[in-house]
């Protein structure tokens, strides 16, 4: 038996190196993420991609502020992605409800529902700051602070009892059921 | 005479029950009795104005009134109308005939306006398909005048503003 | 780790999996975490790979806007209402502030106009590019889509330097804008960021445009004819690629395009490819356009309107009635209805975004009969754009 | 179609495009060009100098009008009361600024302004987003450091209301929170007694 906790610093360091992005833009910072992703600030260079499926992805990008009802997405999302996984905030939003403060369809304090390790000011922030966010994290990486997937898991009633006051028991099962009758309709 | 009276001439021709004036260039506008708004939008079809552009509602608190407003462009003339008319606010009596056999697109608006203000839509079966809002807000109609904004949100998200001492001394 | 029949178990123990609707046919979740839809849903019938029912499904950034802006003073809306429309928010901006101006009865200064038009027009450029690129990566033509972004950034720059922000500009107030043009140096750099772009145009043609992929991929998918459009309030470009010649900007015209000479594309065929080209088109005008303005020059004069009522700004008092303002944006006619009733906050604003007329029940239509492969397509031609639906 | 109207339609040849096979290997001549990537971090970017950033206050000529709290669209403004200084002053929380900037344009005496500086990064902990909520501090303070991030290095809470801004350079501005709102914090005890 083989105590894999001695390589850590070396997944670790191969972690960072190899962060592959959610596709899912959330709100309006998403208008950024194709001049990141793409030739003029190419973050291709750090090993970074956008990735369709949440299963092959580490990081999650929260561009902005979040709706009750991506919320439920975000936290479906969030909990298909393998571990370790780590969770970068864009903007205001996120933070304190940003200029949504008093809309009753953005969530305010997003750390009650998910954990989040990185938040970036800016509205929206500019690709060099979200650059900034990204290399913050690939540093908490190799120190292994990034521990945001270590907290859900610790913490998992509180998040889940969090969630569940915002969407109601059993919005789950709800979700995936409430199109079928209109489906079935002719 | 400017092709913006000659139009509302035309229609009040053909509808006397309505009330019509010309806004300023290329806005002319209508009021119509609620009963008879299917009747006139045919009417406005008939004479060209071929898009609805949007069914805007505006709540009237003071008057109890929702004001319900077509919008109708028209390309022919490139003229834009609105089609005015007044319906009950209260819950149970704010009904309207659907016209989305007229203008399809109407379905769209009628569900929106349903969704945000309550009104509902005699005729259009989506009416009870969910729409933008979520569950937690469904059948609450936020966008109504007398719905509390802001103590609702501080009550889900469980916030406290940091202002509520001096409230008098804000704007917003 | 969790094997894959033990996840099996659970979701069905959970009620979450795959249920079987009719016979052969089944229930896929297309978005919102999806690169084709982005923060939009679809919900679909399949039969094998064709779809057989489509359901829109809106609101994933609902934020009350509607709302939030009764809240707030006249003036400061414009820094929440150009949210409303993320790849061009200068659009909402100037909307809202044309609605304002014809309630105050202001008339704005010329100059003001003309950097209005300027930003719109520049607007509607990068709004183009931003599309150019989506379509680019949705049907593989990924250089196409990397070029785009790339001279999406000039433009960025330009509205950096002359706005103060890379996207939110918050730029367009009522009775004006809020800076004026910074020197000359700027005039001189839009005109070789324009004549850049003209010069790249070429080569979009042949990588995207041109490209038998293109033709192949997108040829005879979606088709709608005129009638259908014009049911369903469709505008914009999906409207001209149905072969009818209307466009805001020649039929209600507004600011300085009354003064301008540009051509409006119109194509018969009514299908993807056909929406495509009319935008193609109409990105090459815009910069025509942009020329022309250069051309003219900025006229001298004042930038805001001077009016003693501005002074007071968290105070400032709009007269009661109503008012309609739209604009020709990339996706179609962009509408603000605002009401006031003497206050010192609006009374009721409503925004009409296009996507709500093409995004639904055209989409739902457009669907059916669609390969899966295709779904993304007729969604990138008709350039929907969720957050202006849900406002 | 459009009644008296004559509108310029663009010729259908001229809008139409013929598929082509060869054409799409044309852009391999891009091989040979220069990239149009920025290489950040390595490479420093061009930043307009009128960036709305983040807010400078000059504690001087502050009058504590509250004009930028009343137009602030986000509320994002809070008057402060410091001790030793006569008018209270705006704290502006990041977490709800949308960097509108209204408020340097309704200031009467030009006392706020902003700064191209945008950069905040913080790891997600109660005690570092602290750096999210600050009275501005002076325009000098904030323009030394030009790499545009942000001028602190942390928000330090002493005893008693007590707050220490520690500069990125190591300077230090230490002051005497008394409280929030509009009114003297005195009065509003004074008030409370009276209720109670």
């Amino acid at each position: 038996m083989v105590d894999w906790r001695l390589f850590e610093p070396l997944f670790n360091y191969a972690r960072k190196k190899s962060l592959w992005i959610v596709a899912f833009c959330t709100g309006c910072g998403g208008i950024e993420m194709p001049p990141l992703m793409t030739s003029r600030y190419d973050l291709e260079r750090f090993g970074m991609m956008p990735n369709p499926a949440p299963r092959m992805a580490d990081l999650f990008l929260i561009t902005g502020y979040v709706t009750p009802k991506t919320l439920k997405r975000i936290i479906i999302t969030y909990e298909l992605q393998p571990d370790p996984k780590y969770v970068l905030a864009h903007g205001s939003c996120p933070l304190n409800g940003g200029i949504y403060w008093d809309s009753y369809n953005a969530i305010k304090h997003l750390d009650r529902y998910i954990p989040v390790d990185v938040a970036i000011a800016g509205c929206m922030p500019r690709p060099e700051a979200v650059m900034d966010g990204i290399k913050k994290i690939m540093e908490m990486i190799e120190n292994g602070t990034a521990d945001g997937w270590k907290r859900y898991k610790e913490n998992y009633e509180w998040y889940k009892k969090n969630q569940d006051e915002l969407f109601g028991e059993g919005w789950r099962e709800k979700e995936a059921r409430r199109w079928i009758p209109w489906l079935k309709k002719k | 005479m400017a092709k913006e009276e000659v139009i509302v001439q035309k229609v009040l021709e053909k509808a006397p029950y309505a009330e019509g004036k010309v806004k300023r260039e290329r806005r002319i506008e209508f009021k119509v009795p609620a009963d008879r708004i299917r009747e006139f939008l045919m009417i406005m079809k008939e004479n060209n104005f071929e898009s609805m552009m949007q069914i805007t509602v505006v709540d009237w608190l003071k008057d109890g009134e929702f004001e319900l407003v077509y919008q109708l462009w028209s390309y022919t003339y490139a003229v834009h109308a609105f089609v005015k008319t007044r319906i009950p606010r209260d819950l149970d009596k704010a009904r309207m005939p659907t016209v989305k056999d007229i203008y399809p697109v109407a379905e769209t608006y009628e569900r929106d306006a349903h969704d945000f203000y309550g009104v509902y839509f005699e005729g259009n079966e989506k009416m009870e398909m969910p729409w933008i809002l979520d569950d937690a807000e469904q059948g609450l109609f936020p966008h109504r005048k007398d719905f509390d904004w802001l103590g609702y949100t501080k009550r889900k998200y469980k916030i406290l503003d940091r202002f509520d001492e001096d409230k008098d001394n804000y704007v917003i | 780790m969790v094997s894959q029949s033990e996840l099996v178990k659970e979701a069905r123990e959970n009620g979450m999996e795959l249920l079987p609707l009719d016979k052969d046919t089944y229930e896929l979740f297309f978005g919102p975490q999806h690169m084709a839809t982005e923060n939009f849903s679809i919900i679909l019938k399949m039969d094998g790979h064709r779809v057989v029912k489509a359901i829109a499904n809106p609101g994933f950034l609902h934020r009350g806007f509607e709302k939030l802006a009764e809240f707030r003073p006249w003036y400061t809306n414009i820094a929440l209402l150009l949210r409303i429309c993320v790849p061009e928010p200068d659009v909402p901006e100037a909307i809202y502030s044309m609605a304002v101006d014809e309630l105050m009865g202001w008339e704005v200064p010329e100059r003001a106009q003309w950097i209005r038009t300027v930003v719109l027009e520049m607007a509607r450029v990068s709004s183009y590019l931003f599309w150019t690129m989506g379509l680019g990566f949705k049907l593989g033509v990924y250089t196409a889509g990397q070029w785009a972004a790339a001279y999406r950034e000039r433009l960025m720059a330009l509205f950096e330097e002359l706005t103060g922000a890379r996207v939110y500009h918050i730029y367009t107030i009522p009775g004006g804008v809020r800076r004026d043009i910074p020197s000359d140096k700027w005039l001189r750099q839009l005109k070789d960021t324009v004549e850049y772009i003209k010069d790249k145009l070429k080569d979009f043609d042949n990588v995207l445009f041109e490209n038998y992929i293109t033709h192949r991929r997108m040829e005879g998918i979606g088709v709608m004819d005129k009638k259908f459009a014009l049911d369903e309030g469709v505008t914009g470009p999906n409207l001209r690629a149905t072969g009818v010649a209307a466009d805001v900007r020649k039929l209600d015209p507004y600011l300085f395009y009354p003064e301008l000479d540009f051509e409006i594309p119109v194509l018969k065929e009514g299908d993807a490819l056909a929406r495509a080209l009319v935008r193609r088109f109409e990105l090459e005008q815009d910069l025509y356009i942009l020329e022309q303005l250069l051309e003219m020059g900025p006229p001298s004069g004042a930038y805001k309107v001077q009016d003693p009522r501005l002074k007071a700004l968290p105070r400032f008092k709009v007269p009661a009635g109503e008012a309609y303002a739209h604009v020709e944006a990339t996706m179609g006619d962009f509408g603000a209805y605002v009401v006031s009733d003497g206050g010192s906050k609006p009374y009721r604003v409503q925004i009409r975004g296009p996507s709500i007329a093409h995004g639904i029940r055209v989409l739902e239509q457009l669907l059916v009969g669609a390969r899966i492969a295709d779904v993304p397509v007729i969604l990138m031609s008709l350039g929907n754009c969720p957050p202006d639906i849900d406002r | 179609m459009i009644m008296g109207m004559k509108i310029k339609v663009a010729p259908e040849e001229e809008v139409k495009k013929r598929p082509s096979f060869i054409k799409p290997w044309m852009s391999l001549k891009y091989l040979f060009k220069k990239p149009v990537t920025i290489k950040i971090p390595y490479e420093p970017t061009q930043i307009a100098e009128n960036y709305r950033g983040f807010h400078t206050l000059n504690w001087k000529t502050c009058i504590g009008c509250n004009m930028c709290g009343q137009i602030c669209p986000a509320r994002a403004i809070e008057m402060t009361w410091i001790e030793g200084e006569k008018r209270p002053h705006p704290k502006v929380d990041y977490g709800r600024c949308t960097f509108c900037q209204f408020c340097v344009d309704v200031c009467p005496t030009n006392a706020l302004g902003f700064v191209s500086n945008y950069m905040l990064t913080t790891v997600w902990k109660d005690e570092e987003l602290e750096l999210f909520d600050w009275v501005p501090l002076p325009e000098e303070k904030v323009k030394k450091f030009t790499d545009y991030r942000h001028p602190l290095a942390k928000i330090e809470k002493l005893e008693d209301g007590k707050v220490r801004y520690v500069l990125r350079d190591g300077e230090t501005v230490e002051f005497k929170i008394l409280g929030y709102g509009l009114k003297p914090p005195k009065l509003q005890q004074k008030k409370e007694e009276k209720k109670a």
